[in-house]
């Protein structure tokens, strides 16, 4: 019945139309400056980069879904490799590992292999506290979210503040059963 | 991907190489950063000049960049000084990096200037596919000073069938062509009045182009910021473009050609969809120094 | 005559964002289309109560004398669904490809605001182009 | 006697530029006039020339002339008073730059102006400007080398280092460099080109 998920986002990704990375990257860091600008207080802009990465993430699974041909996940571990293997293929043309499992199976860590977002990136001394990939973190909440995993989702490494890697970690806070329609209407 | 180890650590931003511009991330996804993008502004503004305004600073930001590593790695360090050559830097190298294609088919080498006589020639060649050295060889045998596609098409009109209007310039002086196929005797008197109707139309709207020397164009069907956009009526004629009008600009200020860019709907006949126009309008003293420069 | 009569999307709370005759014989009006979205959606919602095994999605295809409904949700719960001939081929192909359509035009359109009613012009344009009856063939192949 | 470019009081006061501005204090200091002003800076440039083993200064300009990174990088011991006057002939210089820039579309320009034993090698930059002062941001150096190669070399990786720092959307095109990556590395590329 569940047909089969596929393991690497590669056939998909040579498939879809694809842009040149810096003009990517230069609009992503046009936006950040603009938030700097905006709202000055470097806390306040990671928490808008991970509002805007929630926005785009509630849009974005959809197109997921429909060019991905994915269904339904068995599990949490599933949905992390699908999330590593697939999803950040597809979208960035990029895979990350899925390491550090807690014994329930609840979290776990992605360790990217490149970050298209952090090209030419070096945080200036007034902009340390910046969390400048805030906006992945947003994406893959607000993605799971809207199929019925609420979870947090933070940077545990990040090169550009001086880690060795970047990683993020996925916490399942908890699976949303499948109610509706009754519980979203009002 | 062959690149399977770890992300390769650099201590700093200046000792990894420069990129080559190989690398892509899917369209969907700068089409969502885009959107979002447009978003977060929307929530910034109380009016739609202010948006536009704010989508042009964010597009400016990027040009200002691009402007120098295109110079950089696809120029081999040349800058360009004069205006057609900052103009065909953004239609073709600018846009071909960042949007995939470039505007225009340029030939290159065809525009001979320094001679008084022009000569202009008309050749029937099917296709352009595979052609163009063989074109420019018999275009520079003959000496003809400008074939299609030659230097630096600034507009294109497709009226009809039968006409179409183009707007070359050629060593800093503006050229409209008209390309006429006149219907033929046999033909009913109906087709031939419309036909002469349409030409009188052109030379007319030819005219009034022209009273702008400064202004230059860029037409696309569909921008790709744009491709997957829908603008609300109540939201006038505004255009998404504007993001596209700041890189223009911020390569074009850059370069030291200040310049007023702007995005505009021009409706197409026979089309859902108008298509866009990016104008650009250069100040004063570009054109100034345009004319010292000779 | 065109094969397929009319066309819906329903967000996922139940409510009618988006509708599209293509000349069904009885015209709806506006509180008509929405009463059908809302009743659909629970229609849809028990027959996953009903089924006898676990995972069952719900109805994906309602056959009557006189026309075929095709549905498909979406696993963020959203559901498209057309109404067709009787035997209508690759409605399933074409569900898909207006799911697509969808996650294109309407998703990413910054003016679009999530499970509000779909506004947006190149999702009309594309779709009238998709349900012409040579391309839902070609979904097909 | 002087071969570089004379100065007046007016073109001084003229130029926006902060460091022209110290260097007016400093030279108006000992003397009032301008014109024995303008021998004492010679003096004591042929006097520091004798004594250096290589005098090299290098200086990016960017928009409305303002400096955003200087450096002394010859092997000469450092000198507060001999590196102004340096900034200050390559200030000096930049009009000459601004015609020059628009006649040819390379962007090394080798030597463009010279001062006694000094000359002024400039590479212009494909950007930055603002401000109805149109000029690109240049790299300028003043050095006592006849290594054209090697000034060449400098320049196009100095360029590099600088177009990375540019493509970070976190620095603001036009403010002064701080990297301290970016000045060890100039450095660096000076000990080994010039």
């Amino acid at each position: 019945m569940a047909p089969v998920v596929p393991r690497s986002g590669d056939a998909i990704f040579a498939n879809v139309e694809r842009v040149n990375a810096e003009l990517f990257t230069l609009t992503y860091g046009a936006i950040v400056r603009q938030l700097l600008t905006d709202l000055e207080e470097v806390d306040e802009v990671n928490k808008q980069l991970d509002q805007m990465g929630y926005n785009i993430g509630i849009r974005l699974i959809d197109e997921f879904l429909a060019k991905s041909n994915v269904s339904r996940c068995v599990d949490f571990k599933e949905t992390a490799e699908v999330i590593a293997k697939v999803g950040l293929k597809m979208f960035l043309g990029i895979t990350a590992t899925v390491t550090n499992w807690d014994v329930e199976g609840t979290t776990c860590s992605l360790i990217l292999e490149d970050n298209p977002l952090v090209d030419f990136v070096e945080l200036p001394d007034t902009c340390q506290g910046l969390y400048y990939c805030n906006i992945l973190s947003g994406v893959v909440r607000g993605a799971l979210e809207m199929v019925s995993m609420k979870t947090e989702v933070t940077w545990l490494r990040d090169m550009l503040r001086g880690d060795d890697a970047f990683e993020l970690q996925l916490k399942l806070l908890k699976q949303v059963p499948e109610e509706y329609p009754y519980k979203d209407d009002e | 991907m062959i690149n399977v180890g770890k992300i390769k650590q650099y201590s700093n931003v200046l000792e990894r190489p420069l990129s080559k511009g190989k690398q892509e991330v899917s369209l969907s996804a700068f089409a969502f950063l885009f959107s979002e993008l447009v978003q977060y502004n929307q929530t910034q503004v109380d009016n739609i000049t202010e948006l536009e305004r704010r989508l042009e600073d964010a597009g400016y930001a990027v040009g200002a960049r691009i402007l120098e590593l295109l110079c950089h790695r696809e120029k081999g360090n040349r800058r360009e000084t004069r205006l057609l050559g900052i103009l065909s830097f953004v239609h073709s190298t600018v846009w071909k990096v960042l949007f995939g294609k470039s505007k225009v088919l340029s030939l290159g080498g065809v525009g001979c200037m320094g001679t008084s006589r022009l000569r202009v020639g008309s050749c029937n060649v099917g296709s352009l596919m595979g052609k163009s050295i063989e074109l420019v060889k018999i275009l520079q045998k003959r000496k003809v000073s400008i074939a299609l596609g030659g230097y630096l098409v600034v507009e294109v009109r497709s009226v009809n069938d039968r006409l179409m209007a183009i707007k070359l310039v050629v060593g800093g002086l503006t050229f409209n062509v008209v390309n006429a196929y006149a219907p033929h005797a046999g033909l009913d008197e109906e087709v031939k009045r419309h036909f002469w109707e349409d030409l009188d139309e052109v030379a007319d709207s030819l005219e009034k182009g022209t009273e702008h020397e400064d202004e230059y164009m860029i037409s696309e069907k569909e921008l790709l910021v744009n491709r997957f956009i829908s603008i609300p009526k109540d939201m006038g004629a505004f255009n998404c473009g504007a993001f596209v009008a700041g890189i223009v600009r911020g390569v074009l200020e850059n370069a030291g050609f200040p310049a007023v860019v702007t995005a505009h709907f021009v409706p197409v006949e026979g089309q859902h969809r108008p298509r866009t126009t990016i104008l650009i309008k250069f100040a004063e003293e570009v054109l100034r120094r345009e004319a010292t420069l000779g | 005559m065109a094969a397929i009569y009319s066309l819906y999307v329903i967000n996922k709370s139940g409510g009618l964002i988006f509708c599209k005759d293509y000349g069904s014989a009885g015209k709806m009006d506006t509180n008509d289309s929405l009463r059908l979205a809302s009743l659909w959606h629970s229609m849809h919602a028990i027959s996953q109560q009903l089924s006898p095994v676990n995972g069952c999605a719900g109805i994906e295809l309602l056959q009557a004398d006189t026309f075929d409904l095709h549905c498909f949700q979406s696993l963020t719960g959203t559901k498209f669904f057309v109404v067709c001939e009787p035997g209508a081929l690759h409605m399933e192909s074409l569900l898909k490809y207006i799911y697509e359509l969808y996650t294109d035009y309407v998703l990413k359109n910054p003016f679009y605001e999530m499970e509000m009613p779909i506004r947006c012009e190149l999702f009309d344009i594309n779709l009238s182009q998709a349900v012409q009856k040579d391309r839902v063939a070609l979904l097909g192949r | 006697m002087i071969t570089g470019p004379t100065f007046t009081t007016a073109e001084f006061l003229l130029r926006p530029s902060f460091t022209a501005l110290c260097l007016l204090c400093e030279l108006l200091r000992p003397v009032s006039s301008a014109n024995s002003s303008r021998s004492l800076l010679v003096i004591e440039l042929n006097l520091g020339i004798r004594k250096m083993a290589s005098t090299a200064c290098f200086m990016i300009v960017s928009r409305n002339d303002i400096p955003i990174y200087e450096a002394e990088v010859g092997t000469a011991p450092k000198k507060e008073d001999a590196a102004h006057q340096h900034q200050f002939i390559l200030h000096a210089a930049l009009d000459i730059v601004q015609d020059l820039a628009w006649t040819t579309s390379a962007m090394f320009l080798k030597s463009i102006d010279r001062f006694n034993d000094l000359v002024v090698s400039v590479y212009v930059t494909a950007g930055h400007i603002l401000n109805m002062l149109y000029i690109h941001t240049r790299l300028m150096l003043l050095h006592d080398s006849r290594n054209d190669d090697g000034i060449k070399s400098f320049f196009q990786e100095v360029h590099e280092l600088y177009i990375k720092i540019l493509l970070n959307p976190l620095y603001l095109p036009g403010s002064r460099i701080t990297s301290s990556h970016f000045d060890t590395k100039v450095r660096a590329l000076a000990r080994k080109y010039l």
